[in-house]
C-alpha cells in the first residue's frame, strides 16, 4: 500500500533541547563526525489505493496543520513513497 | 565572530541625529529624551536595547511602582520581624527559625502561553524556578494557579491541554513536587488565559545569596546554556542596529524550553552555594544579559565591565543588541572571586554546563560594554535598572459598577427563580456539581507529580499544599494561592481582600501559621483609567488586609495588558499565603478520614 | 537538624543495624536520588552516592537505579544513560557470578532494559499522558532479590508516576516471561499505562536484576506517601537485606 | 554544510500509541484519507567538511546503537544529503 511521508523539522532557529542532548552524547560513544544534531518527527499516512493529488493535498494541509506546530516547526518534506 | 558595524559610543557622541528604532522598541517620546538627558547623548544601539527593555513595563513596573509601595509602607515591626530579605530582590525570605529560610514567589507567563501554550507555560515554570535558586535557595515546590476561556470554546482546548501539559513536561522533569493550584474557567479569559507560576525554596541563613556583584576586581560569568535570538522576535527592528542591510534576521518570538538543562543547572548551582563559591547571582529572565547586568552591577559596588563578545551563542548572527536581549532560558549569571574560579570551573565541569567569563566588577560606577574591545555601552547601571520612568496613571471608578452591583440575587429576577422543590434543588446540585470549576481538578493534578522529593504532607485534593523542610524536626511550609476574579470584579477592594482571606484560611485550615504572602497582579490595561482604578484598589485591598492580619507581602508579579480590544479580564489578583509548620506530622487533611464514626461536624464563623 | 543531600547522598554515620552499603546512581536529570537513598536509610543500610561518569562502584552490595529523566529523556528514556561509565560497572557487577542486586525504578527500569539486562522496552503511555497516581501492585513473584518479604498475591499501595511507562514486548518474550514467572509485579485493576499483560515490573531469570515502574521508595515513610500512610514500599529495601544476608550465610556455609 | 539525515520507525508490531492517536484525529478535522498513521524520529546530523565512508559508517552505526532501540524500532533510512 502507498504512503505518505511527512517529515517535520524544529525551526533552525529554535532551540532543540533532543538534538543538544543528542550531540553531547555521540563524543562520549566515539561518534566524533558531527557537530550538531536535531531531532524532527517522520509521519507514515498510509493510502488504500492510490494517492491522488487531492489525497496528497490532503497530507500537506493535515502537515501543516496537525502534523506540525508552525510556531517552532517547518514541514520539510512530504512526498509519495510506493 | 560575525562583523557588524558597531555603534560604539564614541560613533554615538560623533553622530547626534542618527534616527534610532525607539518607537518600534517600545520608548514613549519623553521616555526617550530621558536616556539621552541621563547620557548626555543619543544612545548606542546597544544601550537603547538595554534601557528598551528595562524600562518596558513588564521590568520597571513603571505603572503599578507608585501603588506597590503600599505593600512596603502598610507594614509593623512585628510583620517584619521574620522577613530576612524584603521585597525587591529576585524573591523575598522568610526565617522558618532552626537557622532555615523560606523563599518563595508566584510569577505570571500569559502572553506567551497563549502565543505557544506548552513552551509558554514551560518556560514560565523555568522563570520562578530559576528566581527562587538565585536566591541560594533548593527549589522544593511549585504550584500553577491558572484561568482559561470557557469551556467550550473552540480555542480552550488547545490552551488547556498545551498549558498542563507544559506545566507537567517541565515541573516533573525538575523534580518538583506540584502541591496546587487552580483551575478556573470563565469567558473573560478567551483570549488572555492566566499562566502563573509558583516556586517555593529553603536554605539555611548562611546560604542565601542576593544578587549583587561586590568586590573590584571579582570575575563575572555567565553560564547555563547557550545565548540565542529567543525573546526577541518582537523587537526585530534591532536588526537595523548593525546599519546593514545583508543580515539574515529570522528571530523566534518563542522560547522552547529545555528542563533537562534547568535540572542540572540547579544541581550545579546548589553545589556553587555548598562551596560558597559565588558572591552575587542572578537568573536571567525578561531582559536577559541587559537586566542581569545592570542589576547585579547597581546592587553592589556600582561598576562592572562586560566584554559581550565572550557570550557563547547558539546564533552567530546575533547583534549586540540582541545579545543583550535576548530571553533565552535556562542561564545564570555569577560573580566569582578569583580564587574561587578554578573551584567554580570544576563544578561547572562536573556538571558539563557551560559558561564563560564575561568580566569583572570595578568601582567606577559605570556599566562599560564592549565588543570586541570597542565601548558599545556606558552607562550609571542605576539608570537602567532603578531610575525608570514612573507613571501616575489617571484612574477612576467605572461608572457601570453601581448596576453591576445594584444587581444583586436578592433584587434581581432570578430571585424568584430559586430552586425550592426536591427537583428543583436536585437540578440545582447537579449543575453545580458539573460546573467545570467545581469539579474534580483529578484530571490535571494527575499529570503532576506530587510525591517527587519524599517531602509532600499534603498537595491534591487539599486545601494547601504542605512541604516538609527538615526530616528531623519535622519542619515545614504550608501554601496556597487563591482569588476568585468575579469578586475582584464586583468590588476590586474587598475582592483582593478576599482572596488574601481565603489563601490565609487554607493555609490556617491544615494546622500552620500563615507567615508571608505573594501575589500576581493580573489586570487589563494601566492606559485605560477604570482597569487602574481596579489594579489601584486591588492593591489598597490586599495591603490593607495583610496589615489586618499581620502578614507580609515579600515578593510577587504585576502582569498588565491582558485584555482583547478594549475589554480586559476581571481583575484577578492571585493571592498566594505561605504558613510555617513545626512538625508537618500535625498536618489537618480536610475531608473525612477512614473511622471517622461518631466525630462531631462543626461549623465555624458567620 | 538535618541538611538535604546536595545528590543521593545521605552522607549521615553508618547504620549500626546492617553494614550493607547500597549504590545510588545519579545521572544528570536523575530526580529520585534522594528518595531512594532515604529508603535504603530506613530500611537499615547505608546509601552510598554513585555519580554516572564514574567507574569504581565502591563495594557496595546492590545498586538502585533511581527515577527521573536521565540526559532529558529526549532521544528514548534512558537511551543516554545506559553508555555512562557506572552502567557498565553494574551490567558486568549484574552478569557476574557474584551476581550483584541491582533494581531499577521507573527511568532506571528503561535504563536497564535500553542496557539489555532486562528484556523489552517501555513506549509513551496509551493515553499519551504523563500520569501520577497511588498505585495497587500485585506481588507475582516474591522470590527476587527484592521482593522476598512480600507475600506472594499480596496487594501493594505504591506511587505511579511517568510518560514513558507502557512496558511492551514480543509475544515470545511476554510468554517466557510468565512461564518462568519472570513477572515480579502486575498492575492491579486498571492498566495505567497499556503496558502488556498488565506488566509493572520483571526480573532476570537469577532473580538479582529487577525492573519496576512504580515507585516503591515514594511509600516508605507514613504521612508521605499513598494516602498519607503507606508504607508498602520499604521492603522492597528490607528484601534485599535479607537477601545479602542470606548470601553471606550461605557463603560462609 | 551537509547533512546525514537518519529515520527511524517504531517497528510494525509494536503498538505506537502516537501514529494511533493521529489517526483518530484526522478524520475528526476532515482528513479521511489514511487508513493508518504511524510516527517515528528523523535525525540531522550536521557534518564539517565532506562526507566519508567513515563518517556514513560512524552515522550507521549511531543510528542503530543510540539513535534506535532494536527491541522496539527500525532504522529505515540512513542517507546523505547537501
Ligand atoms: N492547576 C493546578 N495545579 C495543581 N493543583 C491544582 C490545580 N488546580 C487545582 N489543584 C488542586 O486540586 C485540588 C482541588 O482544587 P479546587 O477544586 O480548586 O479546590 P477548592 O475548590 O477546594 O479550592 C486542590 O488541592 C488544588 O490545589
Amino acid at each position: 500500500m502507498p504512503r505518505i511521508i511527512v517529515d517535520v523539522m524544529p525551526k533552525p532557529e529554535i532551540l532543540d533541547p533532543q538534538g543538544k542532548a543528542i550531540v553531547g552524547a555521540l563524543p562520549r560513544l566515539g561518534f566524533d563526525a558531527f557537530s550538531s544534531v536535531r531531532q524532527g518527527k517522520r509521519f507514515e499516512l498510509t493510502v488504500e489505493g492510490e494517492v491522488t493529488e487531492a489525497i496528497l493535498a490532503q497530507a500537506k494541509e493535515a502537515a501543516a496543520t496537525l502534523l506540525s506546530n508552525p510556531v517552532i516547526e517547518d514541514v520539510v518534506n512530504v512526498e509519495v513513497q510506493d | 565572530m560575525t562583523s557588524f558595524n558597531i555603534d560604539t559610543v564614541e560613533n554615538a557622541a560623533a553622530t547626534p541625529d542618527v534616527d534610532l528604532p525607539w518607537a518600534e522598541l517600545g520608548l514613549k517620546q519623553n521616555e526617550y529624551d530621558e536616556i539621552v538627558k541621563l547620557l548626555e547623548r543619543r544612545p548606542t544601539a546597544a544601550e537603547l536595547a538595554m534601557y528598551s527593555v528595562m524600562w518596558s513595563e513588564h521590568c520597571s513596573y513603571k505603572s503599578s511602582k507608585v501603588h506597590l509601595r503600599q505593600f512596603g509602607d502598610k507594614v509593623t515591626e512585628d510583620m517584619k520581624k521574620d522577613m530576612l530579605v524584603g521585597i525587591g530582590e529576585n524573591a523575598g525570605v522568610t526565617n522558618l527559625g532552626d537557622g532555615w529560610a523560606v523563599t518563595f514567589k508566584v510569577e505570571s507567563h500569559n502572553h506567551p502561553s497563549f502565543v505557544e501554550p506548552y513552551q509558554g507555560a514551560a518556560t514560565g515554570i523555568g522563570g520562578i524556578v530559576r528566581d527562587i535558586i538565585s536566591m541560594g535557595a533548593r527549589p522544593v515546590a511549585v504550584m500553577d494557579p491558572l484561568r482559561f476561556g470557557a469551556i467550550d470554546h473552540p480555542d480552550t482546548a488547545r490552551l488547556v491541554h498545551g498549558i498542563v501539559s507544559g506545566i507537567g513536561g517541565y515541573g516533573n522533569s525538575l523534580g518538583l513536587p506540584n502541591i496546587g493550584g487552580e483551575v478556573v474557567f470563565d469567558s473573560v479569559y478567551q483570549a488572555n488565559p492566566l499562566v502563573n507560576a509558583l516556586a517555593v525554596g529553603v536554605m539555611r541563613h548562611e546560604d542565601i545569596r542576593l544578587a549583587n556583584a561586590s568586590g573590584v576586581g571579582n570575575k563575572v560569568v555567565l553560564f547555563g546554556a547557550r545565548t540565542g535570538g529567543d525573546g526577541i522576535g518582537g523587537a526585530s527592528v534591532l536588526a537595523s542596529e548593525s546599519f546593514d542591510d545583508s543580515k539574515p534576521s529570522k528571530r523566534p518570538a518563542v522560547q522552547v524550553g529545555d528542563p533537562f538543562a534547568e535540572k542540572v543547572l540547579i544541581e550545579c548551582c546548589l553545589e556553587l552555594f555548598k562551596n560558597s563559591l559565588v558572591e552575587g547571582i542572578q537568573d536571567l529572565g525578561a531582559a536577559g544579559i541587559s537586566c542581569a547586568t545592570s542589576e547585579l552591577a547597581s546592587n553592589g559596588d556600582g561598576g562592572m565591565d562586560i566584554e559581550l563578545t565572550s557570550v557563547l551563542l547558539r546564533d552567530p548572527t546575533l547583534t549586540p543588541g540582541e545579545i543583550l536581549m535576548s530571553e533565552s532560558q535556562e542561564r545564570m549569571m555569577a560573580v566569582v572571586s578569583p580564587e574561587n574560579i578554578e573551584a567554580f570551573e570544576a563544578v561547572m565541569d562536573k556538571w558539563a554546563v557551560e559558561y564563560s567569563w564575561l568580566g569583572e566588577v570595578t568601582d567606577t560606577g559605570r556599566l562599560i560594554i564592549t565588543w570586541d574591545g570597542q565601548k558599545i555601552v556606558d552607562v550609571d547601571p542605576r539608570t537602567v535598572a532603578h531610575d525608570g520612568p514612573v507613571y501616575e496613571r489617571p484612574y477612576h471608578r467605572p461608572e457601570w459598577l453601581d448596576k453591576v452591583q445594584a444587581d444583586t440575587f436578592r433584587s434581581s429576577e432570578a430571585g424568584s427563580n430559586l430552586p425550592s422543590t426536591g427537583d428543583e434543588l436536585r437540578a440545582a446540585t447537579l449543575e453545580l456539581m458539573a460546573s467545570p470549576n467545581m469539579c474534580s481538578k483529578a484530571w490535571v493534578t494527575n499529570q503532576y507529580d506530587r510525591f517527587v522529593g519524599g517531602n509532600t504532607a499534603l498537595a491534591t485534593p487539599d486545601d494547601a499544599g504542605v512541604i516538609r523542610v527538615d526530616e528531623e524536626t519535622g519542619l515545614g511550609v504550608a501554601l496556597s494561592t487563591d482569588c476568585n476574579g468575579r469578586y475582584a470584579y464586583l468590588d476590586p477592594y474587598t475582592g483582593a481582600q478576599l482572596a488574601l482571606a481565603e489563601s490565609y484560611r487554607n493555609v490556617a485550615t491544615t494546622g500552620a501559621i500563615p507567615m508571608a504572602v505573594t501575589d500576581c497582579l493580573n489586570f487589563g490595561s494601566p492606559e485605560d483609567p477604570e482597569v487602574m482604578w481596579q489594579f489601584a484598589e486591588s492593591v489598597r485591598g490586599l495591603s490593607d488586609a495583610c496589615l489586618e492580619l499581620s502578614v507580609p507581602v515579600t515578593g510577587g508579579n504585576v502582569s498588565l495588558y491582558n485584555q482583547t480590544g478594549t475589554t480586559p479580564i476581571h481583575p484577578t489578583p492571585v493571592v498566594g499565603v505561605l504558613g510555617r509548620f513545626d512538625d508537618v506530622a500535625r498536618r489537618t487533611p480536610s475531608g473525612w478520614r477512614e473511622n471517622a464514626d461518631g466525630q462531631a461536624i462543626y461549623l465555624l464563623g458567620v | 537538624m538535618a541538611e538535604l543531600p546536595l545528590i543521593g547522598n545521605y552522607s549521615e554515620p553508618e547504620q549500626a543495624l546492617s553494614d550493607a552499603r547500597i549504590g545510588v546512581v545519579t545521572f544528570p536529570g536523575t530526580l529520585d536520588d534522594r528518595d531512594a537513598a532515604r529508603a535504603v536509610k530506613l530500611a537499615g543500610a547505608t546509601p552510598v552516592s554513585l555519580w554516572h561518569g564514574d567507574a569504581d562502584l565502591q563495594n557496595v552490595d546492590a545498586v538502585i537505579i533511581p527515577g527521573g529523566f536521565s540526559y532529558g529523556d529526549y532521544l528514548r528514556a534512558g537511551a543516554i544513560a545506559r553508555f555512562a561509565p557506572m552502567m557498565s560497572k553494574i551490567i558486568d557487577a549484574a552478569n557476574s557470578d557474584a551476581k550483584l542486586p541491582v533494581l531499577g525504578i521507573c527511568n532506571g527500569f528503561q535504563i536497564l532494559t535500553e542496557s539489555h539486562l532486562l528484556p523489552g522496552s517501555m513506549i509513551k503511555n496509551d493515553h499519551l499522558k504523563f500520569i501520577c497516581r497511588e498505585q495497587v501492585l500485585t506481588v507475582e513473584n516474591n522470590t527476587t532479590a527484592w521482593t522476598n518479604e512480600y507475600a506472594q498475591g499480596e496487594q501493594i499501595a505504591v506511587v505511579l508516576k511517568n510518560q514513558d511507562g507502557q512496558y511492551v514486548a514480543d509475544e515470545a518474550t511476554l510468554d517466557a516471561l510468565e512461564a518462568e514467572g519472570r513477572v515480579v509485579v502486575r498492575y492491579e485493576g486498571w492498566n495505567p499505562n497499556g503496558s502488556r499483560r498488565n506488566i509493572a515490573g520483571i526480573t532476570n531469570e537469577f532473580g538479582n536484576v529487577v525492573g519496576l515502574m512504580p515507585h516503591p521508595e515514594h511509600a516508605v515513610e507514613a504521612g508521605f506517601g499513598p494516602d498519607h500512610t503507606g508504607t508498602d514500599g520499604l521492603r522492597f529495601f528490607t528484601s534485599v537485606l535479607t537477601n545479602l544476608v542470606s548470601k553471606t550465610a550461605g557463603a560462609a556455609k
